[in-house]
């Protein structure tokens, strides 16, 4: 019974980790320029990162070390260097993105500028995590975090053409804008395998005291969590797909337009409903990725670290959250368009993959970590396809920023 | 999309699909190469122009949507405002882009800048009756952008029309 | 046993299982006509840097006696035989408070994130 | 008075002959307890040491077949007092290349020939 209500928080959780700024802007790009074509994009993201999470949450648990420990201790500090700043990097770019949403949110609901709400917003994130423990960020966000599930529901009501939308599933070539078809796909991918929600959840796992009995939890949790977070993705691009394009909205280049998707299905309420989500989805994300930036520099030095700890007994682990947030504030302040930068972040976020997933096809081959709960040949495959994948988008990304992009 | 080029540079957009798809055997240096250069020799003063007129289209249906929400009690002004001036602004942009574009036809070029410039002049006029809460002013305003919509539309087609 | 891959950038721990560090160096001692004897653990930035090259070693060198004085020039060494338990982490029979490895992160918990309310 | 190395130095790095002819590059180091020290034994070097070191042996040798790297030299395991490591930035052999052939090891997992 214990393990049940584990198993429905831990997917309420990972919903939270996997719908943000980049999973919900891009779908929504999506949508509006090429309907359901590019469903195949989120599905295929999902199934990957499915994988990861139930990766990074066995290696977790059998070992008691995280990715980033595993990386560092497997492969030395100057290989580890590597993943590390590039690593830093994308969380950075990416938090600046979610507290941009949120910013965003901000505006929307009160009509001042984005710019303003910054600082106020990177505050307000660090008291959480100065003050917060792991549990009641966990659980908190994930909670409030269900109000996305009106993008479902918006879906569901709009009475969608199922077959069309099964027929998004399956990868086509486009028709038009192959540039920016395959940019988008890419970003997608990026926005849907962020390498920072599986090494959160490793460091998550730690910090909830999983062991070897976690497995089975670990395995619902990856599945049909992941599943859930794609889902709600489906459905911002559904709902995009059905409102922005059939109004004729064909480009989303400007968050403003955004709300608007909402508000045919729901009236009034669907303004809320999409600044909610916007905020929730965007506010807890930017926590995670915050933490992740201390766990990656607190592993990968060996630091004492833990959320559930005062930040007086891990300053080194406090002090890097506390510096990475205010800084990830600093180009929004600056009024660097949110939508832009979370499109732009997502890329990279691809670009990125190469590096923190190959660790993956070691460690968790690695008797003296996972002894006997090694992959099997279904998850090394996946491995190695992801990388696979991960190259072919390190390889395309850049093109594709520059000739793709809006 | 260039990082730190926001909003200054243009943004290029390709029509056709310039992947050769049997070329992605050809091993992946090879193919990056195919892809950059495909895709850079694709852009024509044409398909910027092209490219520019869908952006002003979307604008457009964006403004009108957000007046008819806004008209229905749907969204709050400060939000709806916000959303006009942000248009406004790309619309700005896209018609000091389309008017500098070196074009074989420079009449349709001249028709597409003065539609995107009928859309401009509409939005600020709903601005104004948006911020003074004067709703047939506004209603006014939106008919206006419906209609710029309509001329870029055909302007479009005028311009993308085979040549005899 | 292979130093490379089990000792080598292991997790440090302290013998209350503290995390002091990852394992960064190992120092042999070189005996004529004898194999080398490994004699201590190295932890720190220092060492760190020292593996990326030369120059790196010597500007955190640097910048570690001028932070924190002389005595943080050097890497931190814990002697080998302070080694209690080699399993997946390294644990050494030593308090991480009686050294100055944590000197840096008293330092900050002093003066900066002890001094905001609430730590 | 006595001399110490920083080991971590040497990984990765290239062991040179002595005519200065690049034989592959240190991967792992062995050490065993004698008495209470805790002391060095063999140095291996090559690719299939680089496997042994990420405990990768299986899919590595995997990919070797792929890419028929197979016939390159494996590993050498060299003993501690054939390889000079006062210097760790320059690792030297301190015996001819001849006796290398010698020294041939196998990667620890699943034995497969270095050369053939």
């Amino acid at each position: 019974m214990k393990k049940l209500l584990e198993i429905s928080l831990g997917i309420v959780t990972s919903v939270g980790g996997f719908l943000e700024v980049g999973s919900m802007a891009t779908a929504a790009q999506a949508g509006a320029t090429f309907g359901f074509r590019l469903i195949w994009a989120v599905v295929l993201g999902t199934l990957c990162i499915i994988f990861l999470v139930e990766m990074a949450g066995r290696f977790a648990a059998v070992s008691h070390h995280t990715i980033t420990d595993g990386i560092r201790e497997r492969f030395g500090f100057k290989v580890f260097l590597w993943p590390l700043l590039a690593a830093l990097l994308v969380n950075f770019l990416v938090m600046s993105a979610e507290i941009g949403g949120v910013s965003i949110s901000l505006e929307l609901a009160t009509g001042i500028g984005f710019q303003w709400w910054a600082l106020p917003v990177a505050l307000l994130a660090w008291l959480m995590l100065w003050k917060g423990t792991f549990g009641f960020i966990e659980k908190g966000v994930s909670i409030l975090g269900l109000v996305t599930l009106c993008f479902v529901v918006g879906a569901v009501m709009l009475k969608p053409d199922w077959k069309a939308v099964a027929a998004g599933a399956v990868p086509t070539l486009p028709t038009h804008d192959a540039a920016n078809y395959w940019f988008m796909a890419v970003s997608i991918l990026g926005a849907s395998i962020s390498p920072y929600l599986f090494m959160f959840y490793s460091s998550g796992a730690i910090e909830d005291k999983w062991d070897k009995s976690y497995l089975g939890v670990n395995r619902a949790i990856a599945g049909l969590g992941m599943t859930f977070g794609g889902t709600i993705s489906v459905g911002v691009l559904i709902v995009s797909a059905l409102v922005l394009a059939t109004h004729g909205i064909v480009q989303v280049d400007d968050y403003h337009q955004l709300p608007l998707m909402l508000i045919p299905i729901f009236g009034f309420w669907g303004f809320i409903l999409f600044t909610a989500s916007l905020a929730i989805a965007c506010f807890g994300a930017a926590i995670e990725v915050g933490l992740q930036q201390a766990y990656l520099v607190a592993q990968g030095f060996g630091w004492t670290w833990g959320e559930d700890l005062k930040p007086r007994e891990d300053p080194g682990f406090s002090a890097v959250y506390t510096v990475s947030l205010f800084l990830a504030a600093i180009p929004i302040m600056l009024g660097l368009d949110p939508l832009r930068l979370t499109i732009f972040s997502m890329a990279l976020t691809a670009a990125s993959l190469p590096l923190t997933v190959v660790p993956f096809l070691l460690l968790l081959n690695d008797k003296r970590y996972v002894g006997e709960h090694g992959n099997g040949v279904v998850s090394n495959a996946a491995v190695i396809f992801i990388i696979a994948l991960g190259f072919v988008l390190a390889v395309v990304t850049i093109p594709l920023q520059i000739f793709g992009g809006t | 999309m260039l990082f730190f080029g926001v909003g200054s540079l243009p943004v290029w957009r390709i029509r056709r699909p310039p992947i050769d798809v049997k070329g992605q055997s050809a091993g992946l240096g090879r193919t990056w190469l195919l892809l950059t250069l495909a895709i850079s020799t694709a852009c024509s003063a044409s398909d910027q122009i092209d490219q520019q007129s869908r952006t002003a289209a979307s604008a457009a249906q964006t403004v009108a949507m957000a007046l008819d929400v806004w008209a229905a009690g749907e969204a709050p002004s400060a939000y709806t405002l916000r959303t006009l001036q942000s248009v406004g602004k790309t619309l700005a942009d896209v018609q000091s882009q389309i008017r500098s574009a070196g074009s074989a036809e420079p009449a349709e070029q001249a028709a597409l800048a003065a539609a995107v410039g009928q859309m401009s002049d509409a939005v600020v006029r709903a601005e104004a009756g948006l911020q003074a809460g004067r709703r047939s002013e506004v209603q006014g305003a939106d008919e206006d952008v419906r209609a710029a919509a309509r001329s870029l539309a055909a302007a479009y087609a005028r311009y993308f029309a085979p040549k005899s | 046993m292979n130093l490379l891959r089990d000792i080598l950038d292991k997790q440090a721990l302290d013998r209350k299982r503290v995390k002091i560090g990852k394992v960064d160096g190992l120092v042999a001692e070189l005996r004529p006509g004898k194999p080398p004897r490994i004699v201590a653990a190295e932890l720190g930035s220092i060492t760190l840097a020292r593996r990326l090259g030369t120059w790196p070693g010597r500007w955190v060198a640097r910048l570690a006696a001028w932070l924190g004085g002389k005595r943080h020039g050097e890497p931190h060494r814990i002697a080998w035989k302070k080694v209690r338990d080699r399993g997946l982490d390294i644990e050494f029979d030593i308090d991480v408070r009686e050294t100055s490895i944590f000197d840096w992160q008293d330092w900050l918990r002093d003066h900066v994130i002890g001094r905001i309310p609430g730590a | 008075m006595t001399t110490t190395v920083n080991l971590e130095l040497l990984a990765g790095r290239r062991v040179l002959s002595l005519r200065g002819k690049s034989i592959g590059h240190l991967e792992e180091i062995r050490a065993e307890q004698h008495g209470g020290d805790l002391v060095v034994t063999e140095f291996h070097v090559g690719i299939y040491a680089a496997f042994e070191r990420l405990s990768a042996s299986v899919i590595g040798t995997a990919l070797l077949d792929l890419f028929r790297l197979r016939r390159r030299d494996g590993l050498y395991r060299i003993p501690w007092d054939m390889l000079d490591i006062s210097d760790p930035k320059r690792p030297r052999l301190l015996c001819p290349m001849t006796e290398l052939s010698h020294m041939k090891g196998e990667a620890e997992p699943r034995p497969t020939r270095g050369k053939r």
